[in-house]
């Protein structure tokens, strides 16, 4: 059995998406172009900045904490849906790992399980609107499915793979929630941006692991 | 790109920083959180009115902030709806105790700040009540999208809404003011050229020199659907039509008529299309009572406009006429 | 060219006729000869303040004719002075015996045309002064020259003249009071990009990418020189001192501080300029006492803006705050 | 001797300048353009317009009105400086001739005359200045330099040749008067449009005397 998940993969996690973010910022604001308003990149490379500064400052000492300070500082800095939005789905998260030290293959999906579910919540999309939720869903339904030998890896690498395929799989939607359904018929043909974010920010947690 | 800017990520800063200079009598400028606050807010015993959103489409919301119309106006980045935490302390700062009236275009993100700055202001036992503005008729409204966008008509919410305030409506009253607006409210916009984001340093579409986009919103999206070039009347008609028809506007009717510039566009241009839409009112039997032209709710520098009409009862008409003295709006004061 | 006009040699027609279907309660549109005439023109005993020039800069001057600033504007076609006969009719129908007023820039064709009017309207018993204004830095000022444009100061020289005889002034003290504003405003613009007359077609002239124009006009011309684009900082410093040296304002004086758009760019860039100027001016103990950012005078849809500084002593301050309710420019009513 | 000039002439003379107008519209715009405020075409264009309408519904009898309606037309129709400045070159044109019925070359020497200095009166612009005075002083001098042997059509066709040397001696200058010099020295190397249509005008009045 492989070990749980800790507070320095928390710290890598959020460390990796914020590299992740300042990385593609320009990649996401172009995505964003065509079906939105050119700033998904801005806004999350200006919150996980935030979130990197307010870490640094704070330490966490665990996973839950961690993720509830990105969470906060995400709702405080990012503004636009995706703000309120990832600012859920971290504040559900931190809220299923509560203050535990270590987390386990079948922890770790109840709090993915839990941040795609916040982010429902808050944005009422369903699966095949064109949102991050197309990235979320398959994630959270294959890490569920790989946590059956215990191994928190090959979880987060499930969802990490999952996500990124969800975010390709979102190019021939037509939108019905976010920006992008404004375009209707015309937002086929484009991935979304937000789609795209998770998957990054997925990914990231995978690495993180490793 | 070529903007009188100093620096992409300082656009919103500076340029608020300079509206509350040029602004002193009128407003104070609150920098973190930022927020723009009427002068002599909180006024007591008077309801409350907290607007805002991203950046970029000024004069809204800050160059309405002031007596008969809003109390607080909170930025975003440009484009990009602001925090929850601005909103609190705009909505905090500006409350009375007679309540606050959150005016809220129907953006996801819009939605999803305020809606979590209204949970924490009622957390701290501030009453909220949301007017969600949605007049824009070029996005087919339905249940399971995000729904119409506010655009033009959120002015016209703002002011008649403000001057119920004003006079001294609670807080139900003045909420329901504003939703009595939005209800008879209804926009379309067209747009010549996209507008360019400060940060993204790209034309947000683009058009051929031939191509006009139909249906657009206010953040540079493009639109319902592209068309060829064609003049002001025929564009004016285009827009015109669902407007009327969504409105079911009938001969005898009362309107506002509401030609907004959407940044880039000369005025001269703005009454051209201003004198089509007017006749043909007028062709159907509707009197334009109101009127208003100009950049009132823009897209930075784009080229286009939008037309908004209004249904007037008397009881708008009054708050219309009301005195108002803002920034960017200002009469009977 | 994107324009929304129907026919580029009708622009100019309907769009006033927009303009005087728009604003109805305050003023009249007489179509042949065109001139945009007070509501209530002419008003008992006061001395009347005609403007005009070429179209294109609206608001101005149409956009300034109400209670408090002008009784007619005349409108010449895009950027071609008006005509001897426009003017006369204007100036006639805006006479009630008190004398008449002309408020002209300095443009060969404008000071020639009004020239001719005013001969017409004294052999017809009216008693005309004329104002020149003539504000623009830019330009080189000489005897054996075309002398300095009216540009920016304009605005202010019609606001405040228009003041004075509202409050019942004499033709020659509201002529002298027109003067003494123009002695001491200045004024100098820049472009980031130029406009298109409509019966051109195409941009009057062509900058790169990275160029900006500086000491433009109001006339799509181009300016006294082109430099490489810098920010918003240092551009501001590129208008303002040449401004303030030339006003040889000293530390402890009070302006009016007015940054003008050219009708293409977004307010939010103008309060970045009027930022660092407000600052600069400041830091050189001068005191802005009062403020005006928006699109005034402008050049179609030219992409820039213009600082205009006017030195104020206490009685143009009070005819500044003084009521004024036109279509572009409304306080105090 | 030749015969002398008459209202034939004068109203071909008109007639020819509005066709000379809007065929040259375009390039009298693009003239304007650098230096300028792009509506010399346009304004001369729909001056002449003005005055063929106003010519053909008055119809005139002698040169002297015909060249007044003329200039009447122009100052309540073109605007801008050349309105005023073209206005008043035919309004002292048409003094100069008064109510003859025909002119001879001494006669046309004055009038060319009378309207050079009507220009020079209302634009106080000198030789050099870059202005349609540049078309015109030449163009008299030359005109009087060919009206000794008194043929009218020699006298028209030396200024006519003259006016268009001094448009083309235009563009070295730097503009002293009128909206170019705004440029300073950047107006040096452009045509002065004004001195470009006045040749145009002046090469009018040639053919119609022939
Ligand atoms: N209702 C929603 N539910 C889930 N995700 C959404 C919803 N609306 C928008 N999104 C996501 O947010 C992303 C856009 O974020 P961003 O560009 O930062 O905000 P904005 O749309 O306000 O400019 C979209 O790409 C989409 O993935
Ligand atoms: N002071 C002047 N004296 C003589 N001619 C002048 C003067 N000012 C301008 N012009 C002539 O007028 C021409 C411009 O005419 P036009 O473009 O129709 O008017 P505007 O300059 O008002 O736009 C110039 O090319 C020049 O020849
Ligand atoms: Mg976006
Ligand atoms: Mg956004
Ligand atoms: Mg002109
Ligand atoms: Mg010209």
């Amino acid at each position: 059995m492989t070990v749980g998940l800790d507070i320095k993969w928390a710290l890598r996690w959020i460390a990796l998406s914020a590299e992740a973010m300042a990385e593609h910022r320009v990649e996401l604001i172009e995505l964003d172009r065509p079906i939105g308003d050119s700033d998904h990149g801005e806004n999350m490379d200006r919150g996980f900045k935030a979130v990197t500064e307010k870490i640094a400052e704070v330490l966490p000492e665990k996973p839950g904490p961690a993720l509830k300070l990105a969470a906060m500082t995400l709702i405080s800095k990012v503004g636009g849906a995706a703000g309120p939005l990832y600012g859920t789905a971290f504040l559900r998260a931190a809220a299923a790992l509560g203050d535990e030290p270590e987390i386990d293959a079948a922890a770790l999906v109840t709090a993915l399980q839990a941040a795609r579910d916040g982010i429902v919540a808050r944005g009422k999309a369903e699966p095949g609107d064109k949102t991050m939720v197309d990235a979320w869903t398959p994630a959270v339904d294959a890490a569920a499915a790989a946590a059956g030998d215990g191994d928190v890896r090959k979880v987060l690498d499930a969802a990490a793979e999952a996500a990124e395929h969800g975010a390709v799989a979102t190019e021939p939607m037509i939108a019905r929630k976010g920006r992008a359904s404004y375009l209707g018929e015309r937002s086929a043909g484009h991935r979304d941006p937000g789609a795209q974010s998770s998957a990054y920010i997925l990914r990231a947690a995978a690495e993180a692991a490793k | 790109m070529k903007k009188l800017i100093n620096d992409p990520g300082a656009v919103v800063d500076e340029s608020v920083e300079g509206f509350g200079l040029a602004h002193a009598d009128l407003v104070t400028v609150n920098p973190d959180p930022k927020y723009i606050l009427r002068k002599d807010a909180p006024v007591a015993g008077k309801v409350a009115l907290v607007s805002g959103g991203g950046s970029g489409h000024e004069p809204l919301h800050g160059g309405f902030v002031g007596m008969g119309m809003l109390d607080a106006a909170v930025p975003g980045a440009v484009f990009t709806s602001p925090t929850p935490d601005q909103i609190l302390a705009a909505t905090l700062a500006a409350n009375s105790g007679a309540g606050v009236v959150h005016i809220v275009k129907n953006y996801t993100g819009d939605v999803l700040n305020f809606e979590t700055a209204a949970e924490l202001a009622q957390a701290e036992d501030v009453e909220v009540r949301t007017v969600l503005v949605n007049d824009d008729v070029a996005v087919l409204d339905s249940l399971y999208t995000a729904g119409r966008r506010g655009v033009g008509g959120t002015v016209l919410v703002e002011k008649i809404a403000g001057a119920a305030a004003e006079r001294g409506d609670d807080l139900d009253a003045v909420a329901a003011m504003g939703g009595r607006v939005n209800q008879n409210v209804r926009t379309m916009g067209v747009a010549l050229a996209a507008c360019t984001v400060p940060h993204a340093g790209k034309p947000s579409f683009e058009l051929e020199e031939n191509e006009i986009e139909i249906g657009i919103g206010i953040h540079g999206e493009p639109g319902r659907h592209r068309i060829p070039m064609e003049n002001a009347d025929g564009i004016t008609d285009r827009l015109l039509d669902p407007v009327v028809s969504d409105l079911g506007l009938a001969s005898g009717e009362n309107v506002l008529l509401f030609v907004n510039g959407m940044g880039g566009t000369p005025q001269s241009e703005l009454y051209i299309v201003y004198r089509r839409a007017a006749r043909v009112l007028a062709e159907k039997g509707v009197t334009v009572a109101r009127s208003l032209v100009g950049n009132y709710i823009t897209s930075l520098e784009m080229q286009g406009c939008s037309i908004t009409v209004l249904r007037l009862d008397d009881e708008m008409t009054r708050l219309w006429d009301a005195p108002v003295r803002t920034p960017a709006l200002r009469w009977g004061v």
